[in-house]
């Protein structure tokens, strides 16, 4: 089984849907071209992640997906696995030094179309808040977006930004209190689904009419808004379709392809009431 | 050549000195003599700088010193041996000694050949041989203490304080220390000597200063005085016999305890005894001999390789106290405040502690209002003399403290009831009382076992007295047998009987 | 010491509620730090003393508020739990798991979720009373083992669709008290019956006071510490449920850093962390105070990493004013 | 016990290097463990024994090894460093900082990181040693503060664009072995040196044996312990130059849990919890060994989740199997 291809992926984190779909995406895919893979879990800690790639390493992977933790710091990682003769594809963050292709979601795009359907949907004035997440690229462009869709709005006002560190919980407690500190608030976009799914329980607790958007598309937040909740939008992301797209570039270069796109956008999509129904990942 | 004058040292709002002076003066072996809690400790505590007196001052050589802590003490040539073991026990003997008066090499690391050798010449000069490599807490008790003095005598100290230092020896070992001492006067070192063996005193001592709690007395010569007058210094009266009179045991009075073999350890004695209705069996032996750890073991709060007990003919094993106590035996542990009080409960919860079974309200719920009626009459009974059952037990005097203990265990249906040191660190007129009380207790019909380290204690209370010696019983005297001559014989030279 | 508060109707009989009396207690410091936080707090930001905002601080409060319960208990006794958070995650987790994709009836769920929290208390309890394993090695192990399970179980997905009426435990209201506030309270009047009026708690505290001397004098030490942690577990399930309630899911990664967040509490409300001194009540306004440090410099709008320096300088300078009780 | 290895030039003259000796050393149940996990991995995995893998592993151990050091310092004393994994981060956010947004040589950058994690370790050390407040306490807020600052300083980003020599201190290599296994050694040797044949050394073994005792006999008991305090902060600030030679980059998040696994390795390696009695050596196996549980479980394609399990509960096995020592 010497000859059998062997494919490594390395998860910034594996106790969230989004990255757990990836890795059964991933999988199936290896399933089907006989390959074998084996995957890691850093729990965000980059030193971690790092391990993991050079333990694959020592198992003498041909193909390494890497979903980063944090950009420049897994750059000695791609290094190693680049001096081993390994592919290496970034998966939904970019990661420093020579990856040989980037494939993630249009991250602008999502936050820009996120916060536009919020406006529209508010009739285009109210207050609105930012619920903000961990810094890294993706999330940093997402809100970059929001705050481009927001500003073609003159009667919005973004009343708030604070932190929900994408985590339910967290997200829950900070947006009861922002709610306590914005009375009249009549909007808010969450970086993420799992933020929104916090922030959603916080509003329905409040009994408040505040409209929530958000960027993911994970199964929990598209059941919220086919219900009818609060929870009015999300931009979906294709964490399936992203991993899909990275094997098919690796392997692309395996095979010997000499223009592998160096940067693979994948497109974000509108999840509402209306299309909510039947959406998954 | 030491002058100690008026000092008076409180502790919070308690005065334990109340200016107290001693004059020690060079190459003499001076007493310190007093009951317990008389502050003997804590005095010498205050002239090797541990503590700060509150009041006095100490005048070395005509000047007057102020020790800021032990190191200033230790510089102008006084060293200490404490009454408490002051040595670590994961350390070696050589590291003890030394410790944070390390021997260093140009490069600031440990000299350890240096030291191995000092320590070796010290321990020659005393004469004993002991493994210098191992943890000391592998060591024996008295070579522990031997590592005190050499550890002490490392200092080169002119004025060398020993605090008990031969509670824990054997006689023929008092007797070498006594040769060490009588050297060390030879050369000048004058030695502070504190002990509550009288013959001792009289066989090493020049000078002797008495305090009684916390007074100081007076002074005089050893050649100036004898026993009794000691005595009513240290007493303030002449004392009498304190023990009650011992009521005869009927010969056929059941067993209630009968302990088939107790072994603590794989390869060591296997003890046994038995204990009769109404009857004082006294344990006796050095320190360190097993005697607490056997009735530990016996009670399975302590570790023991076999243990065979029957109750009122019953075997029964116990895996804790709790189960002893369901079998009605009950312990007063001999360190009051390590194992006996529960400091940060009042008197009431430390009496109360394990009678919860007695007040229920509701069968959950403890009823309050029994608790402290059961609580004043178990003080009563035993007259803890307090504020009241709501006072902090850390107030209270040890005597009190010690009846506290008791009292845990008056509202029990009890057979057994064993007493580990009772008399530990406390007062003639307490002592007296709690005497007494094991008398009535006997009259009752319960049984004691009586764990004592003072003889007189162990003569004038026991009906029958158990010997240790090396972790067993060596032998059982009774009668006109309880003297102090069979008893040391058998606990310092009495063969070890191993049962296999 | 701890006890005179509640065990010496002597004493207070005869001035009945006193001021003096009551900054004797242990719990004067305590309530003084909320009071004064509680002030700033309302100067800093306007709408800190509305009523809904109150009630909002209490429901914050109550997840962590309950766990610290557990806590309280193990840390009477001289131990630790560190592994509360975890299984909370994991009770959490598993009771939605039965109801969703085995379809069992809500409530076996929520018992399960109790069982399987008391079940891992008891392990801890095991261990360290019999084991006589150090307590932070012991709850530490099983911390990362229930997460470890928590995320197999679920295979890191959070776990939904569970019956509408648990959001009751999270986000119902009695009146206008909010559901996981009463659950809270009802929590903490049981564990002060159980430590103030029963053999059960003046054993607790007798062993954090001096555990051989409780040993010696006849009470069941390892008992005891086998059922403090069992509470301890039992404490972080109720969590469970009230999280499950107000997140509408199981969450296996939920609660990383509660166990830090329930110490703080307790050590907050003046429990010794040597265990033998402490009182329930304190752990409540410790909680207490942690929400209103967190919801007020949340309504004040302060930088959240400076939040954590704030919170981390006002624990520090609670414990210094309070360390000598 | 823990000195015999050291200090028993009598026992072992006549016979040498022993087994029996080894056996009874408190290096044996560390060692055996270090040995049977390896034989199981390298049953389990064929990459695992290859030199290249080996030095892998000890590679990944470096940043946690050379972290538990300190750790180790503290615990002997009785104490116990939370903020390690804390101060690590922000020693190694500010150290980039400093090189990347203020400009400074990177030499400076450096040493500027281990001031501040030594100035973070003396500020725990002063709280604990004159302040009398309870060490797991006052680190648990230092390590809140630390997060904080790192945070607040970087604004949450990693701060990368170091001077590329950096990367030698994560990934350089002299001759094949990797320079944080060197530099990892050497901080060993110096922590045995510092333990084993200095006057301090003896000190810290005699505060975790008996405080009171050690300070009747002149032991500077406070002075001991600032100094260990800021001994395990400097360890971390070694920790942090690894890391950030690793990282390439300041990462403010770094280290979460560091902690753990630093105590985790000291208390594999035998050291007692109460202090007093432990080696640095059985320090180093205890990381050794994690690193290799880690390795082998990663090598082998456990399931992330599982691994934490496995890992929990050999934990548990290993400290109920020492706990007698
Ligand atoms: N640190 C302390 N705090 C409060 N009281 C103390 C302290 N040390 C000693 N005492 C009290 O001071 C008194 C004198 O104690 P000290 O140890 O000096 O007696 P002693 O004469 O050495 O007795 P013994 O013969 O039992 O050794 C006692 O009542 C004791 O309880
Ligand atoms: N003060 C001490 N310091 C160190 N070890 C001791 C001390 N006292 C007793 N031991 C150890 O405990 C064991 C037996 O002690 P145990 O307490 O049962 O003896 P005992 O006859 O009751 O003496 P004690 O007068 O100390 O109560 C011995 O192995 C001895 O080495
Ligand atoms: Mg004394
Ligand atoms: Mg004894």
């Amino acid at each position: 089984a010497a000859d059998k291809l062997k494919i490594g992926m390395t998860f910034q984190e594996l106790n969230n849907p989004y990255f757990v779909s990836m890795k059964e995406a991933l999988q199936q895919a290896a399933a089907s071209i006989g390959a074998d893979v084996v995957f890691t879990d850093a729990g965000h800690d980059v030193a971690k992640q790092i391990s993991d790639v050079e333990d694959m390493l020592q198992q003498n992977i041909d193909i390494l997906l890497l979903n980063p933790t944090d950009t420049a710091g897994i750059e000695s990682a791609v290094r190693m696995a680049k001096q081993q003769g390994v592919i290496v594809v970034a998966v939904d963050a970019n990661a420093n030094g020579p990856v040989d292709s980037f494939v993630g979601s249009k991250n602008k795009d999502a936050g820009y179309k996120s916060c536009k359907y919020l406006a529209e949907d508010l009739g285009g004035k109210g207050e609105v808040a930012i619920l903000d997440g961990i810094p890294v690229v993706p999330i940093l462009q997402r809100v970059e977006g929001c705050k481009e869709a927001l500003a073609e709005y003159s009667d919005i006002k973004l009343v708030d930004t604070q932190n929900g560190r994408q985590d339910r919980s967290v997200a829950m407690g900070v947006v009861e209190n922002m709610i306590q500190s914005h009375p009249n608030l009549n909007g808010l976009f969450s970086v993420n689904d799992g933020g929104a799914m916090g922030a959603l329980a916080a509003i329905q607790g409040s009994g408040k009419d505040i409209k929530l958007t958000s960027v993911d598309g994970a199964p929990e937040a598209v059941d919220a808004i086919a219900k009818g909740t609060p929870f009015i939008e999300t931009t979906a992301q294709f964490p399936r379709d992203q991993v899909r797209v990275a094997l098919g570039m690796a392997l692309a270069e395996h095979w010997g392809a000499q223009v592998v796109p160096k940067e693979v956008p994948i497109d974000v999509e509108v999840v509402d009431q209306k299309n909510a129904e039947g959406f998954a990942w | 050549m030491l002058e100690l004058q008026g000092i008076r040292k409180s502790f919070g709002k308690i005065e334990v000195l109340h200016g107290v002076n001693l004059s020690i003066r060079g190459g003499e072996v001076h007493a310190l003599l007093g009951e317990n809690g008389a502050g003997k400790s804590t005095l010498m505590k205050i002239l090797s700088g541990i503590l700060q007196p509150t009041a006095g001052k100490i005048v070395l050589d005509g000047t007057e010193r102020h020790f800021a802590d032990y190191d200033a003490a230790i510089a102008a040539g006084i060293g200490i041996v404490f009454q408490e073991f002051s040595l670590i026990p994961y350390l070696t003997a050589v590291e003890n000694m030394f410790l944070a008066r390390e021997m260093k090499t140009r490069l600031g690391l440990l000299d350890r050949r240096a030291m191995t050798a000092r320590a070796r010449e010290i321990l020659a000069m005393l004469d004993v041989d002991l493994p210098l490599d191992v943890p000391i807490s592998r060591l024996s008790v008295a070579e522990q203490q031997f590592v005190e003095i050499a550890k002490a005598l490392s200092l080169d100290a002119r004025i060398l304080v020993l605090d008990e230092p031969t509670a824990t020896l054997t006689p023929s070992e008092v007797e070498h220390l006594f040769k060490v001492m009588r050297q060390l006067r030879l050369n000048g070192v004058a030695i502070v000597f504190i002990s509550h063996h009288l013959e001792e005193i009289f066989e090493i001592c020049d000078r002797i200063t008495v305090l009684r709690d916390g007074e100081f007395i007076g002074d005089c010569a050893v050649s100036d005085t004898d026993t009794d007058r000691l005595v009513e210094m240290m007493v303030g009266r002449r004392i009498e016999n304190s023990f009650p009179e011992k009521p005869a045991i009927p010969a056929d009075a059941p067993v209630v305890l009968d302990c088939e073999e107790v072994q603590l350890r794989k390869g060591g004695p296997v003890s046994s005894f038995r204990l009769r209705a109404g009857e004082i069996l006294g344990f006796a032996g050095l320190v360190g001999s097993g005697r607490t750890e056997t009735a530990l073991a016996m009670l399975g709060a302590h570790p023991s390789v076999r243990c065979k007990v029957l109750v009122d003919g019953a075997e029964t094993r116990f895996r804790e106290p709790a189960e002893g106590l369901a079998h009605g035996i009950g312990l007063l542990p001999e360190s009051r405040k390590e194992q006996g009080l529960i400091t940060s409960f009042p008197i009431l919860q430390n009496i109360s502690i394990n009678n919860y079974g007695k007040y229920r309200k509701n069968h959950w719920f403890i009823d309050m209002k029994q608790e402290l009626a059961a609580t004043e009459e178990a003080m009563a009974q035993v007259r803890v003399k307090a504020q009241g059952p709501h006072a902090r037990v850390d107030t209270l005097s040890g005597g009190n403290q010690q009846k506290v203990v008791i009292a845990r265990w008056l509202n029990h249906q009890m057979k057994v009831l064993i007493f580990d040191e009772p008399t530990r660190g406390i007062d003639v007129g307490a002592k007296a009382e709690i005497y007494a009380l094991m008398r009535e207790f006997t009259a009752k019909g319960y049984s004691i076992i009586m764990i004592s380290s003072e003889l007189p204690e162990v003569i004038g209370m026991s009906d029958r007295v158990c010997v240790f010696r090396s972790g067993g019983i060596v032998a059982t005297v009774e009668g006109d047998q309880i003297t102090s001559e069979q008893i040391m014989t058998h606990a310092t030279t009495g063969r070890v009987q191993n049962v296999a | 010491m701890s006890h005179d508060a509640n065990t010496v109707p002597s004493q207070s009989r005869s001035t009945g509620f006193s001021v003096a009396g009551l900054l004797k207690s242990p719990l004067a410091l305590p309530l003084i730090g909320l009071i004064v936080v509680s002030v700033l707090m309302g100067f800093a930001s306007d709408n800190f003393f509305s009523v809904n905002n109150l009630l909002n601080v209490l429901r914050q409060v109550s997840i962590v508020g309950i766990i610290a319960v557990g806590m309280t208990f193990v840390i009477l006794t001289g131990g630790i739990d560190l592994s509360v958070g975890a299984v909370m995650a994991l009770a959490g987790t598993i009771s939605a798991g039965l109801m969703v994709n085995f379809g069992m009836p809500g409530i076996v769920g929520l018992l399960a979720g109790l069982v399987i929290g008391v079940l891992l208390g008891l392990f801890n309890g095991v261990l360290v009373a019999w084991g006589r394993m150090p307590a932070i090695i012991v709850t530490l192990a099983t911390m990362g083992m229930a997460r470890g399970f928590g995320l197999l179980y679920s295979g890191g997905y959070p776990i939904s669709g569970l019956p509408g009426w648990i959001s009751w435990f999270g986000i119902g209201r009695i009146g206008i008290i909010p559901v996981p506030v009463i659950l809270m309270f009802v929590i903490y009047a049981l564990a002060w019956v159980l430590l103030q009026r029963t053999p059960f708690g003046r054993h607790v505290y007798a062993i954090g006071g001096n555990e051989l001397a409780a040993k010696l004098s006849g009470v069941k030490t390892q008992r005891v510490k086998l059922a403090v942690y069992g509470i301890s577990g039992l404490t972080s399930a109720f969590a469970a449920i009230v999280l499950t309630g107000r997140l509408m899911s199981g969450q296996p990664n939920a609660g990383v850093g509660f166990e830090l967040d329930a110490i703080a509490a307790v050590v907050l409300g003046g429990t010794a962390i040597a265990g033998g001194r402490g009182l329930i009540l304190g752990t409540l306004i410790g909680a207490i105070l942690l929400g209103i440090l967190n919801n007020g410099l949340n309504l004040m709008g302060i930088n959240p990493y400076l939040q954590d320096v704030i919170k981390g300088a006002i624990i520090l300078l609670a414990i210094y004013i309070g360390r000598e009780w």
